[in-house]
């Protein structure tokens, strides 16, 4: 076991992987020669190859689209998107193509690709390096989607990913690339995607988060601690979702606050909400409550935490829901 | 400021000039006329299956036929053809059975073919995006040391997205071996080719990839096999891609569902429906007296029994499993679809 | 009143606005010479001359970014998208920009753009012309949207929103464009956004619906008229929401079923499900129920009738709904 | 294939020439040679600031200097600049306070201007996205008939997103009156020009587009202005767009937060530094003995004035109102916004 950063986590799986399987490759904007603006694919080429470790122009739809056909001539790419907010260009082809290729050919072909990119905000940097862009990627079909909240988990679900046979998307959280450190296992390392993990123990009430969020939640189950025995669920495989784990915690708790740093409307803590609404009902204590960014475009950065859920803000909504009658 | 060719000029002819293309011998010559036959009827019979209610919405290629034999020709059974669904029926080129396009084109599930039986790709219905995955697949290649090149179709007006100027900016930086077709039949639906491009000619956007750029006539079987088949030398050499403007010109509607008299000039149809593409091939076969009446006669016959077969084989498919909904979105499905299932089953069930 | 079919309906909405305020133009693939390929564009060409009603080049995102262009120098720009799935290209515009420009300007400028496109599937087309993707839309700040049910509403929402201030995205049910014929009021009709529309009462349960899933929800009230009395709220704008008009529902009838034609994972109805959870829990004697559209790529036509919610599915939640307890 | 120019060739150069532009006066020339120092000091105090955290990240434009002043020497007021984040402080040169651009670098609130106040569009961040709102502003203000034409400023890298062919290609299609001036620093951040394109030159992308393109020396404070002023002459006459390469070479890491050793090649920087624009345009004042050293020092002296001021007016900004986190996103917001303000309040509140 080692102890590493988040990205560090990132960079170690790279390594482990294109070692492990010679058909995977890594594409993407200043991958290559940089290594990445976060470090992320760090000493890939040197070791690998430029033909493993490819820096691509300065195309986001042209990153995915070819990495379709390298698809299709038996690799597996793993595309790095610079930021968050710049995959949006490649969204046509992940909902168009990616999404839906296996199913195109009658399941045939197999889509093996990973999309990874740094996401979420709390950063200090100028607009648009701050999004948390997971609806778009969880709402299309045939997309798997997982976002790690540790650095064990930021090299296991990115190992899963890369070797999942369909495609999925990774976001990671750049906030916490350098500020966490954690025991990572050295070499083969895989957490599988579908299953939650209970990041701490309780029994009043259910902070359900993922990525960024679930240190957050952490921190308020903390300052919580004397009122109440707070559950924090780190969902971490957003899709396929572990659903009996949701269920099994609000369950035991019948109270459950979910944090999403994304805006509201139809961003994932929805798509929970909804579930337990429908297959819970009866063990809610409460209703289930939301705390996320705001339906307004990501802040200068001046005033982003004021947008980004805060402990203050996660304890404002756990203490209403265990003082409702 | 980068030259630019006249519109009309410069475009590389074969059979008006009465060349011969060297290397194509007496048989290749008939296989092409085969081929195109097979192609032309595919098209006129699906416009009557449509007009039956056989097949649903169906896009006619009526007059591209002497580009898409032509450039699939000039292909080693290795590469890759990465169609548009305008060019929905060139699978036939490749021993795919007419009924599984016909079946495409019925919103059947038996219309969905595994690519790799063919080396065709999926037929692409969103403008464009496919050339990015012709580029990535040609690069594959060449990255694991495989000959296999790539062949994308597409129409003037997919040179307008942005999918066709990043795949190919991907496919000259990486020297890619695929060959860009760009069928420019003047026409993206109602669109005109002055309202799409002010380019003089669209090969000039070649040059601003770094790839040769090479204009040809459409309607010339034997002038797009020729180009195409220098563009392969180049990519097989290492010399990364080519593409190729294929001028021709929409002489039916762009599908069955579009109505052009609103738009189009049909005197200058009617021009081009008498220049069409396979009597141009014909004449020139009559003249080298390498084509009867008979043996062309007898081609015609083959391809109306092959569409007759492929239309009823097509129809002979049982309905579609409704169950179909939830296979092979992925290779491993999310838990939730056994429920999703189940539900089904209970609706259906009655 | 006229008695228009819903594209005609769409049709007379934009020859009266264009008539009514020279700013607005009409852009976007084979609207002008054609007159769109559904016709709701027809005759603008004709009467308010090539200026006003652009044919463009094929390029929904240098359509939707140069309406960005057009509205700093004054115009109002109707940009049609083809077709529901060929409007991801433009995704990225309008996600970095259409929905974050006013906000960049401190508000000093305005983007009074208008999206619109037909959407849905049941028409028997090829693959990716039968897509529902409000969810891209709803979950992007700065943008709104609506989807009409009715010719009326089809006229006076879209009216709304090319008057609106706002980006506004209007999906179109092309399923009912022909199917659909209703009274339509001349000249000037605007339904202002942000306020549903009762289209059947009832006390025993609520069908949330909107755009083509609101006459199969009449159809199942109806189907279910023996068992139960039910009420079909037709949601129309989607973003602003009615909230109070989907709580009052709820209130009243204390069970809700929401449907959509969209894949369900974080789609609008999961939206309307987790604010009946946080805020009609004690409203609700039961689960809130979904009938969506699966997980799944909108499929091949010959079953597509499979994927689409269906009037027995429809019934099927409400009386697993009514018999709860 | 239309022909290419070769790289380093065909540059037009007016400095090295020992040419003068006719129309520019003595007094032009010390104007064009006070906003290149306006910028240069801007740039190089950022790069200060920044070390010492009074503003966040920063794109660096030392040497961009030359291009981004003869182009917007050649624009009439009524002209709107596009800016990418390599131009953020181009507002200056249309009389925008320094603390403006300072403050947008500081995530602040006060950073966010008025574009019709001095017709600069809001910085672009996303790479390109911006060319098809300059190609909207240009075909819209020659629609109603006004005489504006616009100027969008992107990088060499930008040449590779289908956003700028996108936009090029609706520009010269609607013959809208805009300038695509491409600065071609040769660098995408750590992507070298080579790994971009395969052209022999990005000024061969404009045949494709069917617009003039024209290959400046961008260290070339006159060139740029005179090709600049060229393009909005045929923009003002009708004849729609032009696609400027300005070719320089990034001397500087591409931001505060990127550190260049791991790619570049320092012998090359260190040469590009002893050519860099602004001691060559002062050289060439000085050949032609318009230019004192103190009336340089004065200039250098006004501007380090100005940003001095710019600063602390920035510095003195109150600190931005979390509310603000509301404002602004619609002109007329949901309803939903009033119950998250109250939250804000409460949490806020304590
Ligand atoms: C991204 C996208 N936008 C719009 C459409 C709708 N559409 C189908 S065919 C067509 C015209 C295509 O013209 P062209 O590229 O010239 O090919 P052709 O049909 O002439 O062969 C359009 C706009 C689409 N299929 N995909
Ligand atoms: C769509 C998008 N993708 C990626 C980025 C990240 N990024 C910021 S600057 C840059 C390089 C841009 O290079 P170039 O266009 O040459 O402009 P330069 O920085 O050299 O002025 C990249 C990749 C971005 N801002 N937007
Ligand atoms: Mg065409
Ligand atoms: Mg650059």
């Amino acid at each position: 076991m080692a102890e590493l950063t988040l990205v560090e986590a990132v960079n170690d799986c790279l390594h482990t992987e294109l070692e492990r399987d010679p058909s995977v490759l890594v594409m993407g904007e200043d991958v290559s020669r940089a290594g990445g603006v976060f470090r992320a694919t760090a000493g890939l080429r040197d070791r690998f190859g430029p033909e493993r470790c490819v820096d691509t122009p300065l195309a986001e739809a042209g990153i995915l689209g070819s990495a379709v056909g390298l698809c299709m001539a038996g690799w597996r790419p793993v595309c790095e998107m610079q930021y968050d907010a710049f995959s949006y260009p490649c969204l046509d082809q992940l909902i168009t193509h990616v999404g839906r290729y296996r199913w195109r050919t009658g399941g045939a072909m197999e889509f093996p690709l990973v999309v990874r990119m740094p996401y979420g905000g709390g950063v200090r940097a100028p607009e648009l390096h701050d999004d948390s862009p997971e609806t778009y990627y969880v709402h299309t079909p045939g997309v798997k989607v997982a976002i790690p909240s540790t650095p064990a988990d930021a090299k296991g679900l990115l190992a899963a990913a890369i070797r999942d046979p369909d495609p999925v998307v990774v976001l990671e959280p750049k906030l916490h690339y350098r500020t966490l450190r954690g025991e990572v296992p050295e070499g083969d390392h895989v957490v599988p995607l579908g299953r939650a993990r209970v990041a701490r123990e309780g029994e009043d009430l259910t902070l359900v988060a993922y990525g960024s969020m679930v240190p957050l939640a952490e921190a308020a189950a903390e300052a919580l601690a004397e009122d109440a025995s707070v559950e924090v669920l780190d969902v971490r495989s957003l899709k396929p979702l572990d659903e009996e784990a949701l269920l099994a915690s609000a369950g035991k708790t019948g109270r459950v606050v979910i944090v999403q740093e994304a805006p509201r409307m139809c961003g994932y803590a929805a798509e929970l909400a909804a579930i337990l609404a429908e297959k819970a009902i009866l063990d809610l204590r409460g209703p289930v409550l939301r705390v996320t960014g705001y339906d307004v475009p990501y802040p200068y950065w001046q005033i982003e935490d004021a947008y980004m859920p805060s402990v203050p803000r996660v304890v404002d909504a756990a203490r209403r829901l265990l003082s409702f009658e | 400021m980068a030259q630019v060719l006249p519109a009309e000029c410069g475009l590389r002819r074969v059979l008006d000039e009465e060349r011969e293309v060297d290397g194509l011998g007496e048989r290749d010559l008939l296989e092409l006329h085969r081929q195109m036959v097979l192609l032309r009827t595919y098209d006129e019979r699906s416009v009557v299956y449509h007009r039956q209610g056989r097949i649903g919405t169906y896009a006619i290629f009526w007059n591209h036929e002497a580009m898409q034999v032509g450039a699939a020709f000039a292909l080693a059974a290795e590469d890759w053809i990465f169609p548009s669904y305008r060019e929905s029926a060139i699978g036939l080129l490749r021993g795919m059975p007419a009924a599984t396009v016909l079946s495409w084109w019925r919103g059947h599930p038996a219309g969905w073919w595994n690519p790799l039986d063919y080396n065709v790709a999926s037929i692409c219905v969103p403008i464009a995006t496919h050339v990015p995955h012709a580029v990535g697949l040609a690069w594959g290649k060449k990255l694991r040391g495989e000959p296999a090149c790539a062949l994308a179709f597409f129409g003037d007006g997919a040179t307008s997205e942005g999918a066709f100027h990043e795949g190919a900016n991907f496919a000259a930086v990486m020297r890619a071996p695929v060959v860009l077709l760009c069928n420019n039949n003047q026409w993206a639906i109602s669109t005109p080719l002055e309202a799409q491009t002010a380019a003089k000619a669209l090969a000039d956007k070649a040059a601003g990839y770094g790839m040769p750029g090479v204009r040809v006539d459409g309607g010339d079987v034997l002038a797009v096999y020729e180009a195409t088949r220098e563009a392969l030398e180049r990519a097989r050499a290492g010399e990364g891609p080519t593409f190729i403007e294929a001028l021709t010109y929409r002489a039916a509607p762009h599908a069955t569902a579009d109505d052009p008299r609103a738009y189009i000039d049909l005197a200058r149809v009617e021009e081009e429906r008498q220049n069409e593409c396979l009597g141009r091939f014909e004449r020139y076969l009559g003249r080298l007296g390498v084509l009867s009446e008979e043996a062309a006669a007898a081609v015609r016959a083959e391809a109306l029994e092959t569409m007759r077969g492929g239309i009823a084989a097509a129809e002979a498919e049982p309905p579609a499993d409704p169950e179909l909904v939830f296979a092979h979105a992925y290779a491993d499905p999310p838990a939730s679809f056994r429920s999703d299932l189940a539900e089904l089953r209970r609706i259906l069930g009655g």
